[in-house]
């Protein structure tokens, strides 16, 4: 790694520096786009107490829902958890914390993050639980709540294609959270698909740029498939 | 006699406009689509970052890369396009998508409606629907009229957790097709052969009755 | 027009429905990537008393520098003006009001509004004339200025291609303001060089999804250069 | 002897690590690039939505579509990226951009700046001044130590309309390198043949001169 290279040789340095208690915001949705890879890498690391800010916590055996084997996990905060049993039994058990956060408004925390805005107001969740204890106002007569950005020390993303400086493009449904992730890491690691040179990408068809990534790292994925429906041919 | 959850859906179906933007819940919401008249276009969005979503894949079309918001596998229609969960919900919070169907424990009549959580059971969480329903200016809420117990679903006031205040004006159930206006409910339409009476008393919240209430036509 | 197609047969059609009075955010950078003709269309209509938001306001003859010759604009809100005699004559007449903003703020100000945020804080500002009768607050103790959210009654933008259903790529540098302004407009106007049939574009590779297009129409542009600087070949 | 304009931006220049993402203003900041050293590779970060900015066109490469923050033609290099202007301030804002050099009418010893507005003449505006400022971290400010008539431009407290309250730490003039710590400026180093006791009788805030002050070393 110099200049403006981010490849890392391997997945154990793409994730040097993660400790205890720290708080990772992952891309992905559901099991799309997830950055498998990193994932496993965070089990074998064996760290605790994490917090970890994604859309949903993966499923039994797979996607981060493996974190939750070796209790590695101590709050989440998604829109959507609980595909998985392990997850329902630690929640119980009150091993594991949850905030739930709307969707939209998570995908804007992120965002936020990484734009340098502290906090931005939505209409989601006004006069719910989710509003409790946060600042509402009024605009144009109707009410808002106040939510804060959420940051993380490590973001991990996963991308289809990115040159070695981290210019990187989704591919298809696979987009989802990745770009808003990978922008509110205090260190963003990607894994990818494919590395390609410098200039092989079409300039204006970027849709994370590099100057968000740290590390880059290019591996193998299954892309296990959640609800496979299908139609007749 | 009650509707089935594909007369539902084929009653909201009446509802969608040429060129509208449609966001379809899980469960009878996404039933509607099978519905959509002939000569109307629309372009369905997904919560997790699609417009133009087409049918299910066939075994060869299947990509890992390519779900819906439900998680499921789909395809796109031409003119399709995707982005970003951001700018998914910009989309929605926005105001751009024309129509939102969704599904719902309660609503009340005030417009409240809970959708997303029964306390005691475990929570799931509310995904995009908090986002969907503080968004959408046209929204149509889809339940029975009451549970298996009898219990109305239409109440005075919601009593569980709420996904959303004063944001629900029309609800279609298996019973009616009903308006939300001044914090009451306003009967529109009965379901073929269901009564008024049984309706208003299936009920628990306030609802007007005025002049001859029409049945619904289902072609 | 019917169903998602929104291709419409005239520049007249196109910019229907402006009247007196009305706001109109437009997308572009100094002159690249304006919408060359909806502002040529809007002179043509003699529309008065606009307020314009755009980061700059053309050039003498050209751009939205046209729109002053006939005294049509009431006010900007830009970040950056006075590249043109007129604007400063008018400007100092009292004849122009000029409301400036940041370019960042400009920019988010515009995203906001299409993404449902009436506000959000920014540090941009904070301690200058900018904040003057603004909301300040402070988060992880560094103080923040309340921004709101810019609608317009039109936005007018300028995209490269863009298929029939109004799904838009822009080409280069062209891009900048566009794609915010394109979701700000209660009726947004695009203006493309190229139309294409819906499918002709990788889905995954739209920077203006259709769904903020409500009209589209081709054009053709004489993209004038505002600083010619070349080096010897 | 007083730094040229091409001086400053070569002592600048030095403060420029491999792999920076870099905002350069106009004026002596532009003339930064042409002196970043060899071995080190950065990217150039240019407001109107470019990472990876490169040299000027020539005849033949002049695209309409390919201009910078400060509306020249442009070209890009290997590796660049190009994106909204949403995009570039949320870089910009967000603080991943790692240096950022602009110029400035005045600073003060709290780090106040005033860049883009001297009243009574046309006031142009701050294009992306007020974010830049607000936004990096790693700021340098280059200007003249002095104005035509001798009036320092290091003040006690800014006259004129500030870009941005308490963020610039470091100053590269004419006559010296200087960086501002609690509240007071501090002399870091002196143009080659330009003594502490000129730069301190220019200087109208309070300057901290302490041990021996270096010479500036420009290669």
């Amino acid at each position: 790694m110099a200049g403006l290279d981010k490849v890392v040789g391997s997945y154990e340095e793409a994730m040097a520096g993660l400790e205890d208690g720290m708080t990772i915001i992952a891309g992905g949705f559901g099991l799309c786009g997830i950055p498998e890879n990193l994932i496993a890498q965070i089990k074998k690391t064996g760290v605790k107490d994490l917090t970890i800010v994604s859309n949903n916590c993966g499923v039994d055996g797979f996607g981060l829902g493996i974190l939750l084997e070796d209790k590695q996990v101590k709050k989440m905060v998604s829109s959507y958890v609980g595909e998985n049993k392990l997850f329902e039994q630690q929640l119980l058990a009150g091993e594991l914390e949850v905030e739930l956060t709307p969707q939209g408004t998570l995908a804007e925390k992120m965002r936020a993050a990484g734009a340098g805005i502290p906090a931005f107001y939505t209409a989601t969740g006004y006069g719910t639980e989710i509003a409790k204890g946060k600042d509402t106002r009024e605009f144009n007569g109707r009410p808002y709540v106040l939510e804060e950005s959420i940051k993380g020390d490590f973001a991990i993303v996963k991308a289809w294609k990115a040159d070695r400086h981290g210019n990187a493009i989704y591919r298809l449904a696979a987009q989802n959270f990745n770009p808003m992730a990978a922008t509110a890491g205090k260190i963003t690691v990607m894994e990818v698909e494919e590395i390609v040179e410098p200039g092989e990408l079409p300039v204006d068809q970027i849709h994370t740029p590099g100057i968000y990534v740290d590390r880059l790292i290019q591996g193998t994925f299954e892309k296990r498939i959640e609800q496979r429906t299908v139609r007749p041919s | 006699m009650a509707l089935t959850r594909e007369q539902i859906a084929q009653r909201v179906a009446q509802e969608v406009q040429d060129g509208f933007y449609v966001n379809l819940g899980i469960g009878i919401p996404t039933l509607v689509s099978n519905y959509i008249p002939d000569g109307i276009e629309v372009s369905l969005q997904s919560e997790n970052g699609l417009l133009g979503m087409g049918r299910f894949p066939t075994e060869d079309e299947v990509d890992a890369d390519m779900i819906n918001a439900g998680k499921q596998t789909v395809t796109l229609n031409k003119g399709a396009a995707i982005f970003s969960s951001a700018e998914s919900f910009a989309m929605i919070r926005g105001g751009h998508v024309d129509l939102t169907v969704l599904g719902a424990f309660e609503v009340d009549q005030q417009g409240d409606i809970a959708s997303y959580m029964i306390p005691g059971k475990l929570i799931k969480g509310m995904g995009g629907a908090m986002d969907l329903v503080a968004g959408a200016e046209n929204i149509i809420c889809t339940m029975t009229h009451a549970d298996r117990h009898g219990n109305s679903k239409l109440l005075p006031k919601c009593t569980l957790p709420l996904t959303g205040m004063a944001c629900i004006h029309r609800i279609v159930t298996d019973l009616a097709y009903v308006e939300i206006h001044d914090g009451k409910f306003v009967l529109k339409e009965r379901a073929p052969g269901v009564s008024v009476e049984e309706i208003v008393s299936k009920t628990a919240g306030e609802m007007v009755v005025e002049g001859d209430i029409p049945e619904m036509k289902l072609a």
